[in-house]
This record gives structure tokens, C-alpha cells and sequence, in this order.
């Protein structure tokens, strides 16, 4: 006897196609004024990214990695998350944070190299910058369990990236949330880029999206540049997380930019692949959109732009005012407590 | 520590049970996770009985995935659980280690404090037990590199009882591990109350004052066993450190200042072992009473030997007393 | 637009039902001669099982990991190999290893608590006992992508349990040898539990076959009771293998006994489950089709069986005889060269 | 060392970039695999040009996954080849040392020799590049305190060539950790024709009377300079260790009977610290010689801060020279 099993497929979604052509039958329930904010949303992101890139090159940052091309993987789920939801970033959703109510002066002073900007301010509900990859997936996990215990009504959107989903930890985690059905989302942000790594040497599966396949959960492909799929996908996903069904969506989308400052992308990737895809910008799609459906003009569009210049600019002046951390600082947060040789080693710093 | 009136003769893992019992009852934040910890009890029946009395919803067998232990652990933590994690085996800790080092350690600090991460790491630890490869480790040096982290090894009953309930109220993470040889060795009178002992608090176990030796876990009663076969021609002080990270750097000084010497015993390796790090804190803290140099008794530095051969490897009161009367003779 | 990307199936395999009836259309071409010494190994390999939980109850030996129930997942799979193809087992392949090559006195002096049992003689390819569950499978793909460098007709087969499935190493390994096609094949033997976590527990995924979507791989679920399909399916992944195509095979067995020696099932599962599987038992369903097919008799049986007890205790005693290991053995293979430390501390040991 | 006569002045990173060419030049098993290091050269360029050299069968990129960079270089050496596997930085081993710990270190005593791995894991390591969380660590213990490991970190262009020829060709698993501060710091000549420094032994940079220091990687330049500040003053001499795992404990112990002080500079957290070893080594072999407690200069026991204040981390130069005045002055 040799016979079929079991069958699996893995779908594709798409809402706003290239040319900002909405599929109605699919467009989630959202207002205009709700679609006005999503593209606030992402323009300030841009602004931020761009603005982080500027100071960043002007030396006065660190290492930054950029968001650019991935503004709809990050707005469109941000957006649909409530205020109880817990947002677990990787370390490129500076986007997403924002959203979620992180003040850009504190994320400024991260990149700045102050351990200040990953302390997110209560009540957000969103974890610091997770550098290790892939090592979040499981304290989202943990989050999700623990909400789920105590009966809250709150669910867990983690982001990760395609190079994530060779490590280990996103296998343990995602098992877990199977097995104990978690409430969590998982966001694989396929950017086509793991550093000068590309998907499809990342992995020999056909799709991100089916290695939600190996657990059990849901797993579905969106096309990570519209922001409408991203929203409506994360959206649906949550409602299943409530009940206690996790998903992975994979979001395809590309990384417009360097993979950090440190980073030189000439070195290993085609020129014309990052054109064809700046012809798929997420925030130009969503714009011809607008501007179809008449929620949009020119007017308003350089208020947006204006608004989000001014805003960041306040946060950056607001993060540079920012008084230095006193040398205390280096071991006051090590325990609850200090022990005995910390305060001896602050004291041989300070002599 | 105050202990409670009525007190009961239990093994290592009795008391460690009635612990967890006894926090899990008093805290509904507290819950276990691990490999087998469920319905089997562990494999050493640590959690034994737990899952009948808190359901499944509080005593967890996870699938096999240690990194996914510490990891969802430490998820757990943040969002206002305090998850004590098993290991089965120590050996099976360092897929738990990056976890543990790179998020567990830091994340107070990382946040200034606005995510804390109050989780206990419990491991079987240690050889002795005639175990398969990888399961005589000894790995506590690794944790006590790691700022950020807490480790305490307890060395008896009443110890383990007390160490484990402080351990589990402690806002920051602590790897807690438990010398399997020790788990079944002897009864002990324990308070059936719960009470507490402090962490970073070593213990006088014997007093004495021309040597001091510094042991945990396991390695106290043989050291204590070596102490008490010398009683009559040398005068040793014994003390449990209990708490390795932070380590009472004050009893230990405070001791080799009486005592003019001292050795340390561990199981581990010596290359870069604990022992190490104290014979170092004597040498900054203590150098102009040593009379002798600090000597470490430990394990060779080779990989522990399959079970016919453990004998070999591990100290025993024969190494320790030579090293001691070496010593003092010096 | 929302449409299905990609389909994806999981087949099953079993040639020999629990009656020991054949379907002839996918018997292997096997011989009677292979068919018998399939059966003998597998008798062997009980014997040997046998003999060693008797002895460890004894007290001759240290913790046991018992096979039974699980032998036609063995010895399927072991048959299928050449010699230039590699084994890398966990702790339970005590039926693959002996039939590979390795003396059973040399696995009796591992259980027995000494190194030399893992000094697989050479030219007998086949790594010792891995311990840590689910590390070996990325041995095994480091193994099988030397020999692809070094364009060796020659595969790996490793062998990792349901539990293993969850580690991330198993997952790494896996995504590793998809993208480098390496000539691997991985067993997965789903004998129902993991110590006292039972199958169901240990992931949400429906079959552990299906793990392999997750990286592009083949995957299949076979009847880990039916030695023809075990045989089959691994004859044809070695096929791949060769060509660069690695699979995943979960072979669907049962393990009637204790974890180990340390274990006592009794605490978590139920004795109708084990009873159940009694009369699945791989050996009983071999016999009955040679029976049926004229190559088996009463005397067959009776020497097979007798033959084995010999050839064990004959090994037991060699076994037993072996001189103890020399103190300086603890110290001589650490390194190619014994550092002066590890001469102090020999000097150390003998003084 | 045998120096060839023709030199070129080269940064490390090239020094590293020239070993690695020769190496698989000369010997058709070497190969490279991890993160980036194909097509991209590596974050920092250590193996530039390889890829095109060697093509992509020998100089691998490989997915996003440290356990199986290790893993597979384990089954790799064990199948005849001798891989140079890269770990990105230092902060990502933590999910390579449970393969290090469990199956490269022990392999060989496992299999009585039948099986064996030779092996070497590189990582950029330490701090001082303003780099993000992870990317300053200084992991050296973790490994040193595990038997079957050999640990070694250059501290200049040519003591890299040398010593990263020599661990490729070493039959054993080598954890090679290169200072990434000194990566581009400064250029030395180094013999362009292949040549080895042999692991396990130390090298005396400066000779000295009255103090020694023992450092490696980066802290070898920095003690230097402590040293040549005081060089009116004390009498410094100034140990590169070279190889930590086996430890020249000869040298060691030899310069310490020399000067009667010591003082070691790691960026490591002190605590269990390779610092905490030497100390004891100094103190069980040349006790009688000392003069004066040795000393540590170490990072302190805190996770390393980022960029903006790392600088109040790492031993400097200040503190050094202070811990070295005050220990001849004891
Ligand atoms: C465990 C770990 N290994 C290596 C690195 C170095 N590193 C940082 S980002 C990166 C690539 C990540 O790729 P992907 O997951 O696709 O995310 P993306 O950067 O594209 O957003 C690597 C290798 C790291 N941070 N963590
Ligand atoms: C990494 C690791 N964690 C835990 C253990 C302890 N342990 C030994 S076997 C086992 C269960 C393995 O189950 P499975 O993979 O299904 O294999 P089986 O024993 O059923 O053959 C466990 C948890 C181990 N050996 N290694
Ligand atoms: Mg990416
Ligand atoms: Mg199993």
C-alpha cells in the first residue's frame, strides 16, 4: 500500500496589486481615515530611516539598519495590533516600533549606543532590539503562553527574517506555540536578503510560508509590499492566535537598502534587482491608490511629509539633549540587587 | 534562616519537591517546565506528584528542546511568570546557554530594568551516579562567567529546600543545580514550613583554623569526610559556599585570614574552574596571611570518563587529605 | 487575490500488512537469501537486546537502551546500505550497528561504561553512540557532504527518534542538507514516545514525514514495523542521495520497552497501548510471510534463534575478558598530544 | 619560527586572508564555510577573494545557523576534510558550543581515537569597534574551561598568520579568536611564503625584571604601552600568551620566578575569567617567588555596555599602569 497521507498547500495573498489596483473583495474592513494613518505611518517611517541613515553617516550613530521597502511588512500588522497585543521586533522594525508607541527619541538614542532607547517606555507592550536572530521567537512564544494562562485576551506579533528561519530557535519555537497553542503570529519578513545571503540559498523549500507546515500551524504568503495584505493577513491571524491557533506569515518584500551601515550590498547583489523592485515601492503603491480613491492630493501628501520631517527632527534634538548616563549606570541594572564586587569595581572605575 | 518546628527526615529530591509544592501553592505565578517533568515526575522524580496536584497547565513536559525551555522560560518571565525550567541533565544545558547568556543575563540590563527575567534554571548536576556520557558534567564555571546570572549549587536536604524557595522568589535568574549524587544519598531533618536562605550567604560548616576548605554541592560532605579523618593532626575549616555567583568573597577572606591556607574541591575541570576564580579572590583579598599556596583539588582536565572509570576522575577524600596535609606542611 | 501557491503531499508506505501479507506490486527484489538474513539480523538483534537488558538486571552493565519493537526500523534500513555508506545512529541502533559491521562485543563493552565500545573498528563506517538527541543529524550532513566533495558514491543514513524532531539541531540539519543536496538520509523513528512524552505531545504537525516540506526535502512515512517498506523506502532515498537528493523517512514503530534500564514506563503509559502493538511486532510479521512463502520452518527458526544466543554469549565472554582500561587511557586522547598538564595530573593520579 | 625572507606590510585581516589562501592553495581538504564569507568576504574581509578563487564548493556561504556551521564542520573533519569554520562574532558561539562542548571536544576520547576532528572555529572577538550588543564579547573561558579544545588568539598581523596556519593543520578542534579591533589597526610586515608558530607556547614581547604582564589579543598592545609608559620607572616584561588552551604554563611560571609580580589584562569579565586561572597557576608553581598578590585587570562583571560607554569597560592603558604601580609597590 502507498498512498497519499495527507495534503498541504500554502496560499498566496495580495490585495493592492503593483499599480495600487485594490482587490474589493478582499480590501480589509478599513476606514479611509484609517488608511490615512497606515500611510502616515509608513511615511514616517521612511522619514525616520532616512533621517537615521543621514545622522548615521554624519557619525553622529552607530550601526543603524534600515527599513527601506519593508514599510507595509511593518505598518500593516503594527496596525492591526490592540494595545493589549505585544509587539517582539527583530532589530529592523523601527517602523513597527513606532506604531506600536515607542518615541522616536528613544529608539534615536538606541542607535546612539545608549542602553536608554531599549528601555521602551510602560505601559508599551513591545521587547527591546533582539540582535541575536531568530532568538526571539521564543520569548514571544513565552509571552503568548503567559498571557494565554492568565486568560487575557492578548496576543503576540513577532517579526523575524528569512535568514531567521534556518536557526534553531524559530524551529523550538515555533513547535512550542503548536503545541501548546499559543496565541503568536510569527512575521517572516522575507526581505530576499540575509545579509549576502539570498532566499534561495537560505533555504531548498519552495516557500517560508509551508515551513509552518513542519508544526502544524497556519501558514500563508503575502505580498510583504501592500499594505492592505499585511493588515488583513496579521488581522485574521490574530483572531485565530485568540483562540488559540498560532500562524506564520510570510511576507515578501525586499531590503531596499544596505543590510546595516557596516554593509556594502555591491559586493554581492545585483543593481537591477534592487531597481525592478523600487518599482514595487509599498508607500508609492499605496499612494497611487489614494490618490485613485481620492482620499489623497498633493497637499496633503506634504503635510504628511512635512509633519513627519518636523516630528523627527524634534526627536532627534530631544535625543541628542539627553543627559549622559552616570558610570553607575553601567552596573546598577546587572541584578535587582548590587553585589559586593560590582560596587567594588564601580568604585576602582571611579578612582 | 528560621527554622520551623516541625521538621521531617526527607532526601535531596523530597525536599526539593516540597519546594516547588509549597511555592507553586503560595504563588500561582510559579510553574514548571522541563522534559518529563509531568506526569513522570523526572526523571530523578524531582517534580514528582506536582502534576497530579497543579494539572497540567502548571507542571509542563515540553517536547525535547532545551533552548526552547530557557527561551519560552524567559518569554514567560518577562510576562509575569516565574517559571522554574528543568533540564534533565546538565549535560543538555548549553543548548540552553545562549539563551541564557545572551537574553536571560542581560535583559535588566538592557532595558534599565523595565524587563526582568525571574526564572530558575534547575539542572541534575554533577557525577557519581554511574551515568551515561553527558551526564556527569559539572558546567557551573560557564554560568558564573556570565554576568547577569545567579548560581546556586545546594548541598544537602535543609539546604536544597531553603536555596531553592530563594531561589525561585529571586527577581533575577538563577541556574540552580542539584548534585544528583546527593539526591538519594542520606535523609536530613527538614522544616516542613517553608523558610528561606539567603543567596550570597556561604556557610561554616565546620570550624578550624589552620585550613580552610571551600567545596559545594557534592563535593562537601567528601571534603568534609577528609576534614574529619584529619581531625586529630590538623584543624580544618569547612565551608559550603552555596551560592556561586555572587560568591560571600567575605566569609571566604574573613576564613583564609584565620586560617592562613586554603583549598578548594570541585568536580569540574580545573583548567578555568571555579576554583580558579576563588583561588584568586584569596590571592587579591588575602596574600599576606597565605602560608601556603592555594591549592584546587578538581577534576582532570580530560572529558569525564564512561561510568567503569568515573572513580578516577572525580576528587575523593584520599586526594583531598593528601592535598590538605601537603598544605600545611608546606 | 488569494490564490494556492504551492501543493504539497505526504505519502505512506507499508508492503507487508500485520498479517505478514505482501503486496507483491512494491516488494523490493529481494531475494530469499536477503529475506533470510534480514530475519536473522533482526532475530540477532533481539538476542542481543535480550541478553544485554538480563545482564544490565544483573548488574553487569550500566543504563540500557532497549530496541525491541522497533527492529525492522533497524534492519530495513542497515540492509539497504553499502559498505561505503555511513550509519550514524543515536543510542537506541544497537540492530543497525551490529548488522553494519560493529562486534557485539565491542557495543556490549559500551553498555558495560567503557570508551573502547565506541571505538568502532575501522573500515567499519559508523559514528559511536550520539547521546545529546538530535546532534548527530548534523554530523551526518557534514559527513555526506564530504563525501559529495570528494564525488564518493557514498551516503549517509542517520537515525534520530520523535523527540529529536523538536531540537534545532534536527531542523538546521535538515535545511542544511536541502541546500547543499547533500547525499543524506534521515530516519526518523516515531516509536510513540519521547521517555514520557507521548508522540501527539511532541509537535502539532500531523506526521513527523511532513517536516521534510519545510526544506524542500522528500518525505515519506512508512510502516516502521514492515521490514519490506522500511528496506524500500531506504533503498530509494539512497537513490536520491546518490543524485543529490536528500529525504526524511518516519518510520512508524513502537518501543515496547522501558525508555532505558533508568526508566519505568509504567508511570505514564497505558499497558493497552503496549498490548496493542504486541501483536504489530515487526519479527511475528516477517515470520509469517516466510512461513507462508516456504522459507521458513520450525527447524529454521530454532537454529536462527539458538545461532544468536551463541554468537551473544560467545561475545559477552570476549567482552567480559577485556582488560581493564590503563589510568594513563583517561588522559592519552584528549588531544593528539598529551599536554604537560595532562602529564601532571596522570603523575597526579598515580601518586 | 622560520621567517622567509621576502615581507610585506599587512593587516591582520590580510595576514589571516594570505594564511587562509595558502593554506587551501597547499591542501585541497581545507575549506571555508559561514555566514557571508563567500561572494561577501566576510563582514570584515578575512576571506576576500577566496570565493573566487576557490569557487563556492570551498568557500561556503551558509544559511543563518551557528549550531549547524559547527555541527557540519564536526561530521566534515571527522569525513577527511579540515574545515576553517567562521562564527560572525564572538556573541553568536553560544549556539555553536553545545557541538564544541559536546562532540568536537570529545570525539577523539570517545572513539579512542578511532575518530577525530580536526577542526578550526574562527570568530572576530572583543570589543573596542563600537559595535552593537553581542558584537564585543570576549568568550575565551567557555572554551578554555573545555577539555579537548584548543584556544588560540593572535595579537598582530604575523602572529596570525602563523598561528592561523598552525591550527589548521593541528589534529584537533581549534577555536581561533581574532581580535577584531586590531583587524585593521595597524599593519607589520609578514613573511609572505607560509610559515607556523607552534600553538601551546608563549611568546616574551618585552623582557623585565620587576613585574610581569601576561595578555593576548588586543590587551597585549594596550599592556604594552602601559609597560613602555612606566619603562623609567619599573621594569615590566610583557608575556603574549599566544595559545590559552594548553596554556605555556612553563613561561609562565618562569618569567613569575623572574620578577616575583604579575599582573593579567583581559577584556573577559573577571569573574571565572582565563585572569583567574593564571592567577592560580602563578600561585600553586611560583608562590615563594611572589612578591605581591598577582592582579587583574578585566572587564568588569556587567554585560558590555553599548558603544556610547564601552569605553569605561575595557582595561586601558590608565589601568593597567595603576594596577602595576600599585603591585610593585605592595
Ligand atoms: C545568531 C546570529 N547570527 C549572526 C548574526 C549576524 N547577522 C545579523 S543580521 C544577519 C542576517 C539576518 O538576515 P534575516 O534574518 O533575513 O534578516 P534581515 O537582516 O534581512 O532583516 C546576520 C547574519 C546575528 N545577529 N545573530
Ligand atoms: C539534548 C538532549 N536532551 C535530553 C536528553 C535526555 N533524553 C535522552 S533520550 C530522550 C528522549 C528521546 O526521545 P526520542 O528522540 O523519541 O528517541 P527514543 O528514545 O524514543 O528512541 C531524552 C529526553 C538527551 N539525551 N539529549
Ligand atoms: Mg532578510
Ligand atoms: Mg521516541
Amino acid at each position: 500500500m502507498r498512498k497519499v497521507l495527507h495534503n498541504f498547500s500554502i496560499e498566496y495573498l495580495q490585495v493592492l496589486d503593483e499599480n495600487g489596483v485594490c482587490d474589493e473583495s478582499l480590501k480589509p474592513p478599513l476606514s479611509d481615515d484609517d488608511v490615512k494613518k497606515m500611510y502616515e505611518a509608513m511615511v514616517f517611517a521612511r522619514v525616520f530611516d532616512e533621517t537615521l541613515l543621514k545622522l548615521q553617516r554624519e557619525g553622529r550613530m552607530y550601526t543603524f539598519a534600515s527599513l527601506r521597502g519593508q514599510e507595509a511588512s511593518q505598518i500593516g500588522p503594527a496596525y492591526a495590533l490592540s494595545a493589549d497585543d505585544w509587539l517582539v521586533p527583530s532589530y529592523r522594525e523601527s517602523g513597527a516600533n513606532l506604531l506600536k508607541g515607542t518615541p522616536p527619541e528613544v529608539l534615536y538614542v538606541y542607535f546612539a549606543g545608549d542602553e536608554r532607547g531599549n528601555s521602551i517606555p510602560s505601559p508599551v507592550k513591545h521587547l527591546p532590539v533582539a540582535v541575536p536572530v531568530g532568538t526571539q521567537t521564543l520569548h514571544a512564544v513565552g509571552i503568548a503562553w503567559a498571557a494565554k494562562m492568565r486568560g487575557e485576551k492578548s496576543a503576540v506579533l513577532s517579526f523575524c527574517g528569512d535568514g531567521a528561519t534556518s536557526k534553531g530557535d524559530f524551529h523550538e519555537a515555533l513547535n512550542f506555540a503548536g503545541v501548546y497553542k499559543t496565541p503568536n503570529v510569527f512575521m517572516v519578513i522575507n526581505n530576499g536578503w540575509a545579509i549576502s545571503l539570498p532566499r534561495s540559498k537560505q533555504t531548498a523549500a519552495e516557500t517560508l510560508a509551508q515551513k509552518a507546515i513542519a508544526y502544524g500551524l497556519r501558514g500563508i504568503q503575502v505580498d510583504g509590499n501592500d499594505v492592505f495584505a499585511t493588515y488583513s493577513a496579521v488581522k485574521e491571524a490574530l483572531e485565530f492566535a485568540y483562540r488559540g491557533v498560532p500562524s506564520v506569515i510570510e511576507c515578501v518584500t525586499y531590503r531596499m537598502s544596505d543590510h546595516t551601515t557596516s554593509d556594502d550590498a555591491k559586493k554581492y547583489r545585483d543593481p537591477e534587482e534592487v531597481e525592478l523592485w523600487r518599482k514595487r515601492d509599498p508607500i508609492d503603491r499605496l499612494k497611487k491608490y489614494m490618490y485613485a480613491k481620492g482620499i489623497m492630493n498633493k497637499e496633503y501628501e506634504e503635510k504628511v511629509q512635512q509633519n513627519s520631517e518636523k516630528r523627527i527632527s524634534e526627536a532627534v534634538k530631544k535625543a541628542e539633549a539627553i543627559q549622559e548616563q552616570e558610570p553607575i549606570d553601567l552596573f546598577k541594572y546587572v541584578y535587582a540587587d548590587m553585589p559586593l564586587r560590582l560596587k567594588e569595581q564601580y568604585e576602582e572605575l571611579m578612582s | 534562616m528560621a527554622v520551623a518546628k516541625v521538621t521531617t527526615a526527607v532526601t535531596m529530591v523530597q525536599a526539593l519537591n516540597l519546594a516547588l509544592r509549597q511555592e507553586m501553592e503560595k504563588d500561582p505565578s510559579v510553574m514548571i517546565l522541563g522534559e518529563d517533568v509531568g506526569k513522570n515526575g523526572g526523571v530523578f522524580r524531582v517534580t514528582d506528584g506536582l502534576y497530579d496536584i497543579f494539572g497540567e497547565e502548571r507542571v509542563i513536559s515540553t517536547p525535547l528542546a532545551e533552548t526552547a525551555v530557557a527561551g519560552a522560560a524567559i518569554g514567560l518571565a518577562i510576562n509575569g511568570m516565574k517559571p522554574v525550567a528543568e533540564i534533565q541533565f546538565e549535560g543538555f544545558m548549553p543548548p540552553a546557554f545562549d539563551q541564557m547568556f545572551s537574553h536571560a543575563a542581560k535583559m535588566r540590563n538592557r532595558s534599565r530594568g523595565r524587563f526582568t527575567v525571574p526564572m530558575v534554571l534547575r539542572a541534575p548536576y554533577g557525577g557519581g551516579v554511574r551515568a551515561l556520557e553527558h551526564h556527569s558534567e559539572s558546567p557551573e564555571a560557564y554560568f558564573i562567567h556570565t554576568p547577569g546570572l545567579k548560581v546556586v549549587i545546594p548541598s544537602s536536604p535543609q539546604e536544597a529546600k531553603g536555596l531553592l524557595i530563594s531561589a525561585i522568589r529571586d527577581p533575577d535568574p538563577v541556574v540552580f543545580l542539584e548534585p544528583k549524587r546527593l539526591y538519594r544519598a542520606f535523609k536530613e531533618e527538614v522544616p516542613e514550613d517553608e523558610y528561606t536562605i539567603p543567596l550570597g550567604k556561604a556557610n561554616v560548616v565546620k570550624e578550624g583554623k589552620e585550613i580552610t576548605v571551600l567545596a559545594w554541592g557534592a563535593m562537601l560532605k567528601v571534603s568534609l569526610e577528609a576534614a574529619n579523618r584529619l581531625k586529630d593532626t590538623i584543624s580544618v575549616e569547612v565551608i559550603d559556599l552555596r551560592t556561586l555567583a555572587p560568591v560571600d568573597e567575605e566569609a571566604i577572606v574573613k576564613s583564609v585570614k584565620k586560617t592562613g591556607r586554603a583549598v578548594i574541591v570541585h568536580e569540574a575541570p580545573k583548567n578555568c574552574g571555579f576554583g580558579a576564580e576563588l583561588s584568586s579572590i584569596i590571592m587579591e583579598k588575602a596574600f599576606l596571611s597565605l602560608k601556603a599556596p592555594v591549592k584546587r583539588v578538581a577534576g582532570w582536565d580530560t572529558p569525564i570518563p564512561l561510568p567503569k572509570y568515573e572513580d578516577y576522575y572525580y576528587p575523593n577524600v584520599d586526594r583531598i587529605m593528601k592535598e590538605l596535609q601537603r598544605t600545611v606542611a608546606f
